[in-house]
């Protein structure tokens, strides 16, 4: 067995990772995943640039681009989550009394208002600016606020300090659970995109069998992760048949309470690809937005031959 | 004999110490007293922050599950080497510092400049040198012993009295003994202030430590709880770290009284 | 104003619970104006005692009285300590102001009345200097203008001219003496030189080894003012000698059983 | 006469104290030199660790954009206000918990418990009760600042000498004069010890405080540039608060010789 | 071994640019098992000459020799400090084993020796206290036993029996020199009692008010060993004439004009 050090953050979102590790998904191809939690992204992608992790599983933020820009090479080379219609991931939550006094009832009526979310050039904010001028308005129309963490991005909507928020769940429903949040908007249903990818470092990459070897259990992973909690019909999720367990799975590395995990999984890919062209319009807008100072060409970050190996080689 | 008979009063009593243990115990219940009433009447929200008697609820049954003691057992460790090197490092860096000119002279500009760094800026090079199992943790909280330990060490050193350092030296004590038998003990309370402070900080690095592949301890639960939005046990984390403060607090007041018995009869 | 002294007995105790028993049922009354010397072997309690009449120490028995205060001013006593305890952060004539800025005084008549002291106890030039800058001698010369400046009902002064060469020493008993004739405080003084005793005071009172008993209170049958013609006349020396007498054996036990 | 003609020689020459200011401004050099050194041998990614070389170019480009100025200018407000209101009440309650024994059982044992309480873990509430204006990031420095002035001023009242605060008694000072002309000048080493290490935590804190919905400042352009990766623009930052710190220790160094004449001539 | 002082000269500087000439040009040889002693008005510079021969601090010109030092150990010294300067953090017998500590001694041999100086300064039942709980008597005396538990080839003792009373102090002159006539070390002894001075001497060096110049060295013409009826020698009133007539002058002026 070859062991693999994966960075992943102990949440929801690392769920696929997690179900292929309990499930022997990876074991299957002699790769024995050896977690490595950590409690923000930043540091994810830190180490996996210092070689301390082979392979991280995150979200796709400017610093990513960034640090390969500044010379340290790493692969992005599946998908990890994305912002799916009809899945409920990252909501807008404005106000609940402008929403009854009718002032914020539409993306549009952002104009001028303070909104506010974690950091800036955080996906948050890139999808901000992607649903804004899908709308016809820029960022520079309404004033963001970063606040860092979750709950002072949620605190700081409950004081009335701004008016709207971009938080994932289960921050949405709780704002209205409470009663001074009404959520205006799932992002997802505005505009899809990739919001997390699997990364593979400079070495791993290189050590061709044992990634797509790794990637195969991941596959595996993310087909079992998508039959059990993210098929929908009419709309809504379809419970599968393993749907207990990959609750049950997620409850067990993330410590959070099940009815809490049950209010959504985030969507990805039934077979761990990714959206090529979205990546490269993140990096467009990042650019633009002076966050990254260059684009990096498409096949200089993205690899997904390991994907398509890994799919080519598991059956059904 | 006109006038009146006036006693003497000992008018030094505002002077004296008392130990007061009661009044100790009762301004910690107090606090919290203080914190269920402040959530009972709604002036915070429960979200976040909890009362306390749930917070005791959520405790209990991190305790039967032997959750806690296994993070507690995870935190120690690492609390323990780092507050160790990190004061280690402090006293003698500071002491060194404070009586030798030419070691003030390099070190103190590079303690001045290195002390504002935030440790999570660091924590990429801690990353990189130090991979990310244990070594990194204990540095990100030695680092933070290390600089109270420093300065008042130093200070210490510094206030020494100079009459007694002479008195050393005039039967024969060299630059060595000086330090042990003079600047030591005349530092000892300053040195006891920066324990102080080192423990509050180690207690308070704990999150930025634990930020980076760490499965178990106080940091983590207060960092994960916090990002799955588990106030209550973002809350259990908290008032650990609070009774460790006070534990720190107490056993180095003792300890204090013991290395420094001639201030204390 | 009379300084009366009832029962009074100290025992310091420890932590560790050994205690020291410093003094024993003192009785003593020291009358309005006048001026008590104190003499008695070392570690037998005379500090002890001037701590507890300026109020800085708790008895463990008894009692001190102060009768027949007028003026309103609390505490009616100055002390000079043995060990000086000058305020290092003060300069000397920061340290001689200390009192009377306690007191109130005004800051010019404050500076006024603290140059005329230091020019009594010769320290002209030194008045910006900070006790560290200063000799052992001088630095006891500002405890003494210190205490003087405030001009207490009562001055309690401990081992005040023990760090002075002979000659500064003379030159200060003398103005000590002419400071009192002139304004007539109760003075308590406390020394280990028995001439000087008997040449500055009224009475003498004499303690016991530890813990300090009041042995005997000698008094000096000398006119006044006194003169240093006075140090050869019979009642001098013979007031000498009886005081002398009193505390030898006393204290050669003393010395020999150690502090047991 | 047997035996050797020997002089005497100051043997307490190496208690003596040299200001030696070329060899502080050589250790800084030094340390810029080291790394450079270490970014040019390529022993560290630049990514981690950029050379000072291209640190200084982007601090040039910030500097001619006025962006550096302007980050700097809000972040001295904050850390000047905070700063401030930490050591001032830091200084007064230390120094009241430190002669009152009731203050001390009180308040000692709050200290103790809420110093180990993470800043971060503290916004949300800041947030609520404070907003998101300049209140809370001056809360965040003052609170850092507070707890070692507080526990620093204690020790220096603790360890007053006690015949001194007798002397002034004895002259007829209460309990508010022995505080101002017996504890505060004894205490002033200590102090001005704390107010170093208060001023090197206001500026560590800088980046926790500028959490808060900040849209300029030091901290900010730390956080920030830590967010995207720009390792450059990072160390800019640090550099600055480098800078800020090697010039507050300075000033409170010059500040501690004014303030303490009778330990320096 | 020899102590020779040539051309000593001591200026204190201030960092206001304030200083103060405490020595001028003492030359001065103290001879192998010579006892000396020092006298003169306060802050004349006493002090400053006894921690310069103790190497404590650098003259300003001129130095100081030893010659015929035959044993190794440095230093050849050992001082008993005017202000005690006893270590708060060490007990009694902690204090008086410091020296000891230095110079390698055994624990076992230093516990002995220490007890026995404990013995001989009357501090039996207090060898476990603190400094900070002993009268200003006991401090001192601890601090002379600290000075003679090193057996220094020179003693330099700064006003050792000051805050001693009259009949202690008498049984510890006596002792210091039997201790001396036994091992026949060089003392240097600083004093601002003149009798006190002839009466242990083999010479006493008369210094002046500040700036601290030489004026006489008056041999003492006494024979050994010194006895209490030698008080009333017609050579040591005759002595300690001559002394007091040399300071005297000297030092009223030196009152009257202050410290200009
Ligand atoms: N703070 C203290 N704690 C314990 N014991 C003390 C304390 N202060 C004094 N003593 C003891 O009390 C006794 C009397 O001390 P005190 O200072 O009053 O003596 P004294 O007569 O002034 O002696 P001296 O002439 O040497 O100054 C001594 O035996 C001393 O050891
Ligand atoms: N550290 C110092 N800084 C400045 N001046 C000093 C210092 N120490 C002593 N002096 C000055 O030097 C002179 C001599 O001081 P010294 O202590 O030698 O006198 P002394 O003869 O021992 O006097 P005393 O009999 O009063 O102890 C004094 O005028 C004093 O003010
Ligand atoms: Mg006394
Ligand atoms: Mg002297």
């Amino acid at each position: 067995e070859r062991k693999v050090k994966v960075g992943v953050l102990k949440l929801t979102s690392s769920a696929p990772i997690f179900v292929g590790v309990e499930k022997g998904f990876f074991k299957a191809f002699g790769i024995a995943p050896e977690l490595v939690f950590f409690q923000a992204a930043a540091p994810i992608a830190t180490a996996l640039a210092a070689g301390q992790i082979e392979v991280g599983a995150t979200g796709l933020t400017a610093a990513l681009y960034n640090i390969v820009l500044q010379g340290e090479k790493l692969w992005i080379v599946a998908d990890k989550g994305r912002e799916w219609p009809g899945y409920p991931l990252v909501g807008i939550v404005v106000q609940r009394e402008l929403w009854d006094k009718g002032e914020i009832r539409s993306v549009k009526d952002l104009r001028g208002k303070r909104i506010g979310l974690t950091t800036l050039g955080s996906t948050f904010h890139f999808h901000l600016g992607n649903i804004l001028e899908k709308e016809g308005l820029k960022l520079a129309d309404l004033k963001v606020i970063p606040l860092q963490a979750m709950p002072s991005t949620v605190e700081a909507l409950k004081g009335k300090q701004v008016d709207a928020i971009m938080v994932p769940q289960p921050f949405p429903g709780r704002t209205e659970a409470e009663g001074f949040g009404k959520i205006l908007a799932w992002a997802g249903d505005l505009y899809a995109w990739q919001i997390a990818t699997v990364f593979y470092g400079k070495g791993f990459a290189a050590d061709r069998e044992k990634a797509v070897d790794f990637m195969k259990g991941y596959v595996k992973a993310s087909r079992y992760y998508h039959d059990a909690v993210l098929v929908q019909k009419d709309g809504r999720v379809v419970p599968g048949r393993n749907y207990d367990e990959v609750v049950q799975i997620t409850a067990k590395y993330t410590g959070a309470r099940p009815e809490i995990i049950k209010i959504g999984f985030p969507y990805q890919d039934r077979n761990g690809r990714l959206l090529v062209p979205d990546i490269e319009k993140q990096m467009t807008w990042w650019v633009e937005h002076g966050f990254m100072k260059r684009a990096i060409p498409l096949k200089e970050i993205v690899d997904t031959s390991f994907v398509e190996a890994a799919i080519q080689a598991v059956k059904e | 004999m006109s006038g009146a008979r006036v006693p003497v009063e000992d008018r030094t009593r505002f002077l004296e110490r008392r130990e007061l243990k009661t009044t100790r115990v009762l301004s910690l219940i107090g606090l919290v007293l203080l914190w269920e009433l402040l959530a009972r009447i709604g002036w915070v929200p429960r979200l976040f922050l909890p009362a306390p008697s749930s917070v005791a609820g959520e405790a209990v049954e991190m305790v039967a599950s032997g959750e806690l003691f296994r993070y507690l057992g995870s935190s120690l460790l690492r609390l323990g080497l780092g507050f160790a090197l990190g004061a280690l490092a402090g006293i003698v860096i500071g002491m060194a510092v404070g009586i030798a000119s030419l070691a003030e002279a390099v070190v103190m500009p590079v303690i001045a400049a290195t002390f504002p760094i935030p440790k999570i800026a660091l924590l990429p090079l801690l990353i990189l040198w130090l991979g990310i199992g244990e070594p990194p943790k204990v540095a990100v909280i030695a680092l933070g012993v290390f600089f109270p330990m420093a300065i008042n060490s130093f200070t210490g050193v510094r206030n020494a009295d100079p009459l007694l350092a002479r008195a050393a030296v005039s039967f024969g004590a060299g630059r060595w003994s000086v330090i042990r038998k003079v600047m030591l003990p005349s530092a000892l309370p300053m040195i006891f202030a920066g324990l102080k402070l080192g423990a509050g900080t180690a207690l308070l690095l704990l999150v930025a430590a634990e930020m980076i592949g760490a499965e178990s301890g106080i940091g983590f639960l207060i960092l994960h709880a916090q990002n799955i939005m588990e106030t209550t046990k973002l809350m259990v984390g908290i008032v650990v770290l609070s009774l460790l403060g006070i534990l720190s607090h107490w056993v180095l007041t003792r300890l204090e009284r013991l290395a420094i018995p001639w201030k204390h009869n | 104003m009379r300084v009366v002294i009832e029962r009074l007995s100290k025992t310091y105790g420890d932590r560790s619970g050994k205690s020291v028993e410093a003094l024993q049922s003192i009785d003593l009354g020291v009358e309005e104006e006048e001026f008590l010397a104190i003499v008695g072997p070392s570690g037998c309690g005379k500090s002890t005692l001037l701590n507890i009449i300026a109020g800085l120490l708790a008895p463990s028995e008894g009692g001190v009285f102060f009768e027949g205060l007028r003026d309103g001013w609390h505490p009616p006593t100055a002390m000079v300590f043995q060990e000086f305890a000058l305020f290092p952060w003060r300069t000397v004539l920061g340290n001689i102001e200390f009192g009377l800025e306690e007191r109130g005084v005004a800051a010019e008549e404050r500076h006024a009345r603290a140059m005329r002291l230091v020019e009594l106890v010769g320290l002209v030039g030194f008045e910006e200097r900070y006790p560290n800058q200063l000799s052992g001698g001088m630095r006891q010369r500002v405890g003494i203008a210190r205490a003087l400046a405030v001009e207490p009902a009562v001055l309690l002064m401990d081992e005040p001219f023990s760090a002075l060469d002979a000659q500064t020493r003379q030159l200060l008993q003398v103005e000590l003496l002419a400071i009192w004739e002139r304004t007539r405080k109760t003075i308590l003084y406390v020394t280990h030189n028995i001439q000087e005793a008997v040449f500055m005071a009224d009475r003498v009172a004499v303690l016991s080894r530890r813990p300090g008993r009041l042995i005997a209170i000698v008094p000096v049958e000398l006119g006044r003012p006194r003169r240093e013609a006075m140090l050869g006349d019979a009642r001098f020396l013979h007031t000498v000698d009886l005081i002398w007498g009193l505390i030898k054996a006393d204290a050669q036990q003393a010395l020999a059983e150690g502090g047991s």
